[in-house]
């Protein structure tokens, strides 16, 4: 495990909305093949991370590296071409369009693959094949996030970001997201998710970071997370 | 029944070149969520350079159509950037004040610099030859058939585009939703300036097609063409590639019906008074979806 | 005072109360393109009111609010169900309407206009009295309550109306409280004109007052009071070798300012400034 | 407490900026005025002010009429001015708008002796009040008797009344083609003067045997003239009469010829056609044979109008005058000349007043003058002068006797 190459690092990043702080000095790393869960309630400041990330929101401060390559300042669509794809909060769905043409733009970068993926997806959620002429805001909230899922991994991305996957789905569609992220590891995917539902999280993720007020209070193994009592008393609630 | 005939096909005509015109500005629409008045601006300048370049080429007709398609492509694209710090603030109301000032400066250019502000006729030999098959009352010009058939052709095309192809998906994607199509990483800038381009070269097809049918241009084409393509627009529902066509025909085709059997007095008020209606009644328009 | 100045000023007066016409629907985030229309109807029941009539000219200015209020108020009703864009768009069909109807009515005069309006002595002074109304009825709508209602819906419909504010009937009241604005302008425009046409009141009128409206500021009610008289007389500012080039000028400074100051020439910030230095004291 | 403060503030700060802009402006263009008033005296210069529409919609007409009334000025310059005074066109653009032109008549009224435009009917009527107001005499387009009327003595019509020509120009064509009994009439409702001048045929024509079948309605900027054609052909009249201005006129014309009206003399267009928006947009098939009559001849053989068309020529890279305002804003000056020289006017503004009055005495029944394209002369202010009636042969218009 320890081998693994860093896909992504992020350096003393700050963020700044005007004169309020989102995010202060946040320092952050993701290596290959893993499966790193953000933790924290709402406001913490997760969403501005991943949208940093990716360039829709400006760094006031610090740095973000990709692959070794310094993409602080680069644009969103240079971002995602080099890698990078996002299920955005809320699922994103391009509702008027059909379940294909979603996922036909998620690999808006590499048209060459978009057949053989196309069909990997069809294979993995047959249920899209069936639906794949039917208007995207026609589907159920769990056939969206597994829409929003396929098409992320469309584009073969190196790392995915996930922003709040379980957000008003049913448990068991939870676990089904989950089991999905687990099998996407398998095949050599890196993901990077938030979550406030911490508890499912942990258990899923091979590390963790607890986010608060924009800062990181912890970090560690989802094990020891899952384990400590000030996360206990915070995120996971009585159990 | 002749002269019905006859007023139908001039309809149709008429109707055919409102429906590109709306295409095109709903394709702004795609791409800026803009409502471009001074696209039909651009069309007449774009006619003029043909004339332009007619009279100083000695009749080239090759290379007006292809000064034509440059010229409309760029000065498109070259009302891109005037957009954007709009539309990067979210202020689309104020887009349809900056697309008449476009419009206010192109129709002056006309006034002042081509033709001393004179209207000008283009040579037959750029309309079809001037070739007429006539059936009594019915005039189908070669011209006129030409171009309901490119009408017809260029629309299917674009709706092909925007349906069929990565860069259509990726337009119709950032007209839904900016946010998401960013986060797939479709460009803003770059995707803003393909439709652009695109709707230049309509702006090209159209304003060769305008001449084929009309033949003449002069400044007051675009105020021609404008209040009535927007209000078109909004009436078929904004965005609607569909609608737009279907209800341009539909209005080329009543339009020249009330020209013919209402008293001419009364036509603006009845033409513009039932579009109202119709948007008050129907806010998304006769097609439209709420989004 | 010379003639030249006269005029200058009447003008300048009717195009501020018309250019607030359209500020007042834009307080409450609608581009509204009807104010060409209650000018027309204010200017000719003013002509009408007072050739025919021979109704004195304040009673003709309350008359014109009255008519401009009720006929502005018909649209309103039907714009309440439309908003954005569409509002913006479709009103504008209002000026084609109206230029059609005045055609065809004799008693307006039809294609030839009413001629032969009575002359007022003393209009300098009533349009300026007329602006001021107007500005303290302004004011004081924008320091209202309603005038925070105004604003929230304009700064979000979707967040005012949970607020509890009734975002329908906001849009109905900005919407006939500009109609009558924009017949006082009307009115003033027929007494200084003496002559009105029905092509007067066409697209190229609202292109003038939205060019006044963005370029002096629509986020304050002051801004007109700059861009009226640089933009109504252009061509004095103009060196006249550039005179051919006026109305291009025209589109090239309501384009710059859109892109490059996006609240306009005169801002709410600079309002605060010049507020406060008062206050001070 | 508060509150009313603010109330005060507001009041006195919309007060300040209204009055310190507005006077800032009026005053500078008022100064300006004056100032050039003033000086002409000083330095023995006489200013004339021409009002015309030289931006806008109507340019490619409003500039021409601007160069002949330079043009004009530098003649009469040439030939040592007016009274030995030099002259000098203060020249303001009316944009083809009523506001616009009652603006820039304001600006020249207070100083002037007399005032030539505006060009259109409508910135004529609109500037003719303040005008009419300072008792200027005030030489633009006042088309109709009864608003010459309303404004006398001072309006002065700058070109002879349509209607009467249209009337003259319609027998005249029946008359050369006796074949025609019944025609149609092509006018725009929205402009009087064309709804006028339908009225006008329709009631004079009878007395010479004609009956106008039917007025077709035709609006300005309509996209295709095909629907009115085709009403037109349906009314199965032996002739056509294009009463609508140039750029409609075309494309009636087009469409009528080819829609099987194939006999050009079938069809006489009105003066308002008579423009290259008209002749050069029809084709010359179309145009071959046809008739139009106009306010000006463009191939007149006079050595004053030879030389204009050169020097027009030289300015315009080759271009010909044709609109009718050209000669009528250079008469319009040089009938100022005549009127000058014969009443001695001094431009002295101590004696503005009585000799305002005088020029409009003058003008308003004038003796004849020698124009550029023959005499003419202002009748209770109506001017008085020959048209020409054409045919064209091919793309150039012949004149008929």
């Amino acid at each position: 495990m320890e081998q693994m190459s860093r896909i992504l690092k992020i350096e003393e990043l700050s963020v700044y909305y005007g004169q309020i702080c989102a995010i202060k000095r946040i320092n952050m790393e993701v290596f290959e093949g893993e499966i790193v869960t953000l933790i924290g309630s709402n406001g913490a400041g997760k969403s501005t991370l991943i949208n940093t990330i990716i360039g829709l929101q400006k760094a006031t401060k610090g740095k973000i590296t990709f692959m070794n390559e310094d993409i602080t300042k680069v644009s969103t669509d240079k971002v995602i071409k080099r890698g990078i794809s996002v299920v955005p909060e809320g699922r994103g769905m391009l509702a008027s369009m059909t379940v294909l043409e979603n996922l036909q733009l998620g690999a808006y970068h590499k048209k060459n693959v978009i057949e053989q993926n196309l069909e990997k997806v069809y294979e993995r959620f047959p249920i899209l094949y069936d639906r794949r002429l039917q208007k995207a805001g026609t589907l159920s909230g769990g056939e969206q996030q597994m829409l929003a899922i396929s098409r992320a991994i469309m584009g073969d991305p190196k790392l995915i970001l996930l922003d709040e996957p379980s957000l008003a789905l049913s448990p068991a569609y939870v676990d089904k997201i989950f089991k999905i992220l687990v099998e996407l590891k398998k095949e050599g995917m890196t993901i990077l998710l938030s979550e406030q539902n911490a508890k499912k999280a942990l258990q899923y993720s091979d590390r963790g970071y607890v986010l608060d007020l924009g800062e990181t209070v912890l970090d560690g193994k989802s094990s020891d997370l899952a384990g400590n009592p000030a996360v206990r008393s915070a995120y996971l609630g009585a159990d | 029944m002749e002269s019905f005939i006859a007023q139908v096909i001039n309809g149709l005509a008429t109707g055919s070149i409102y429906a590109l015109i709306v295409l095109g500005m709903n394709l702004l629409v795609l791409v800026r969520d803009i409502v471009h008045q001074g696209y039909a601006h651009i069309i007449m300048i774009t006619m003029a350079a043909g004339w332009i370049t007619l009279n100083t080429s000695g009749g080239n007709i090759a290379m007006a159509i292809a000064v034509m398609v440059v010229v409309g492509v760029l000065v498109t694209m070259a009302t891109e950037p005037l957009f954007r710090p709009l539309c990067k603030r979210g202020a689309q109301l104020e887009t349809i004040v900056l697309a008449m000032s476009v419009g206010i400066i192109l129709t002056e250019f006309m006034s002042q610099f081509v033709n001393s502000g004179g209207n000008f006729a283009f040579p037959a030999s750029m309309r079809g030859g001037g070739i007429t098959l006539t059936f009594g009352l019915i005039r189908l010009s070669l011209a006129n058939i030409i171009a309901l058939i490119s009408a017809v052709v260029v629309a299917l095309v674009l709706l092909w585009f925007m349906h069929k192809t990565q860069q259509g998906r990726a337009i119709r994607a950032m007209a839904q939703n900016l946010r998401v199509a960013k986060m797939l990483g479709i460009p803003f800038g770059m995707t803003g300036m393909i439709g652009f381009g695109i709707a230049g070269f309509l702006a090209a097809i159209i304003a060769i097609l305008i001449i084929m049918t009309i033949g003449t241009c002069g400044p007051s084409l675009g105020d021609t063409f404008a209040v009535k393509s927007v209000i078109l627009m909004l009436f078929a529902g904004m965005g609607n590639l569909k609608g737009g066509l279907l209800s341009a025909l539909f209005m080329g085709l009543i339009e020249a019906m009330a020209l013919a059997y209402l008293p001419g007095s009364w036509t603006q008020a009845i033409f513009y008074g039932v579009i109202m209606l119709v948007i008050i009644w129907k806010p998304n328009g006769l097609f439209g979806t709420a989004k | 005072m010379s003639t030249a100045l006269s005029y200058f000023i009447i003008f300048c007066c009717v195009f501020i109360i018309l250019t607030w016409a359209a500020y007042v629907p834009f307080r409450a985030g609608l581009l509204y393109n009807g104010t060409v229309y209650c000018m027309a109807i204010g200017g000719y029941f003013a002509a009408l009111a007072s050739k025919t009539w021979h109704w004195p000219f304040w009673v003709c200015i309350i008359g014109a609010i009255v008519v401009g209020a009720i006929l502005g108020f018909i649209p309103a009703l039907g714009f309440s169900r439309t908003s954005g864009i569409v509002t913006a768009v479709s009103s504008m069909a209002l000026i084609f309407i109206i230029q059609s109807v005045i055609r065809n009515i004799d008693i307006l005069g039809a294609g030839r206009g009413i001629s032969g309006i009575p002359k007022i002595e003393n209009l300098v002074l009533y349009s300026l009295i007329l602006v001021l109304i107007v500005a303290v009825f302004i004011f004081r709508l924008d320091h209202s309550r309603l005038g925070r209602a105004f604003e929230a819906v304009q700064t979000d419909p979707d967040m005012a109306a949970t607020l509890g504010v009734n975002v329908k009937i906001i849009s109905v009241l900005g919407l006939t409280i500009s109609s009558a604005l924009g017949a006082v302008a009307g009115a003033i425009y027929a007494f200084n004109m003496r002559i009105i046409y029905p092509e007067t009141f066409g697209f190229s009128l609202l292109l003038s007052v939205m060019t006044m409206l963005f370029v002096g500021g629509r986020y304050t009610q002051w801004g007109m009071f700059i861009s009226v008289p640089l933009l109504w007389g252009i061509n004095k500012w103009i060196p006249s070798s550039l005179a051919i080039y006026a109305q291009i000028i025209y589109g090239v400074i309501l384009i710059v300012i859109l892109m490059a100051r996006p609240e306009g020439l005169v801002t709410r910030k600079m309002v605060a400034g010049v507020g406060r230095v008062f206050v001070r004291k | 407490m508060k509150s009313r403060f603010k109330r005060i503030l507001a009041a006195t700060f919309s007060m300040i900026m209204v009055l310190g802009s507005l006077s800032g402006c009026g005053s500078s263009g008022g100064a300006e005025t004056t100032g050039s008033g003033e000086s002409s005296t000083a330095q023995g210069e006489l200013t004339i002010s021409v009002l015309s529409a030289i931006t806008g919609p109507i340019a490619f007409v409003g500039k021409p009429a601007a160069w002949a009334a330079e043009y004009a000025a530098g003649i009469i310059n040439e030939a040592g001015g007016i009274n030995g005074k030099t002259i000098k066109i203060d020249m303001h653009d009316t944009k083809f708008d009523t506001a616009e032109a009652v603006s820039a008549m304001s600006q020249v009224v207070d100083d002037a002796l007399v005032v030539v435009g505006p060009m259109d009917a409508p910135g004529g009527e609109a500037a003719g009040q303040v005008a009419f107001d300072a008792s200027v005499t005030n030489i633009a387009a006042f088309s109709f008797p009864d608003i010459r009327a309303q404004y006398s003595p001072f309006a002065i019509a700058y070109m002879t009344d349509s209607e009467e020509g249209d009337l003259l120009a319609a027998k005249h064509w029946v008359e050369l083609n006796p074949d025609i009994k019944s025609i149609v009439v092509f006018a725009n409702p929205t402009d009087p003067s064309q709804m006028a001048t339908a009225e006008m045929l329709e009631s004079g024509l009878p007395e010479v045997g004609v009956t106008v079948k039917k007025i077709i309605e035709v609006e300005t900027g309509v996209l295709d003239a095909g629907p009115a054609a085709v009403q037109a052909i349906n009314a199965d009249v032996d002739g056509y009469y294009i009463g609508i201005r140039a750029d409609e006129a075309a494309k009636v014309v087009s469409e009528l010829r080819t829609r099987g009206v194939d006999e050009g003399n079938r069809i006489c267009a009105t003066f308002a056609a008579f423009s290259p928006n008209y002749s050069d947009v029809v084709s010359e098939d179309a145009l071959n044979g046809t008739y139009i009559w106009n306010k000006l001849d463009p191939n007149y053989d006079g050595e004053e109008w030879n030389k204009l068309v050169e020097a027009y020529k030289a300015d315009n890279e080759g271009a010909s005058p044709t609109v009718n305002p050209v000669p009528d804003y250079y008469n319009a000056l040089m009938a100022i000349k005549q009127c000058f020289e014969e009443l001695n006017i001094t431009g002295d503004p101590a004696k503005l007043e009585t000799e305002k009055a005088a020029i409009a005495e003058w003008f308003y029944n004038s003796p004849v003058i020698e124009g550029i394209q023959g005499e003419f002369q202002w009748v209770e202010g109506k001017k008085v002068a020959p048209v020409y009636f054409f045919q064209f042969e091919g793309k150039q218009p012949v004149a008929v006797k």
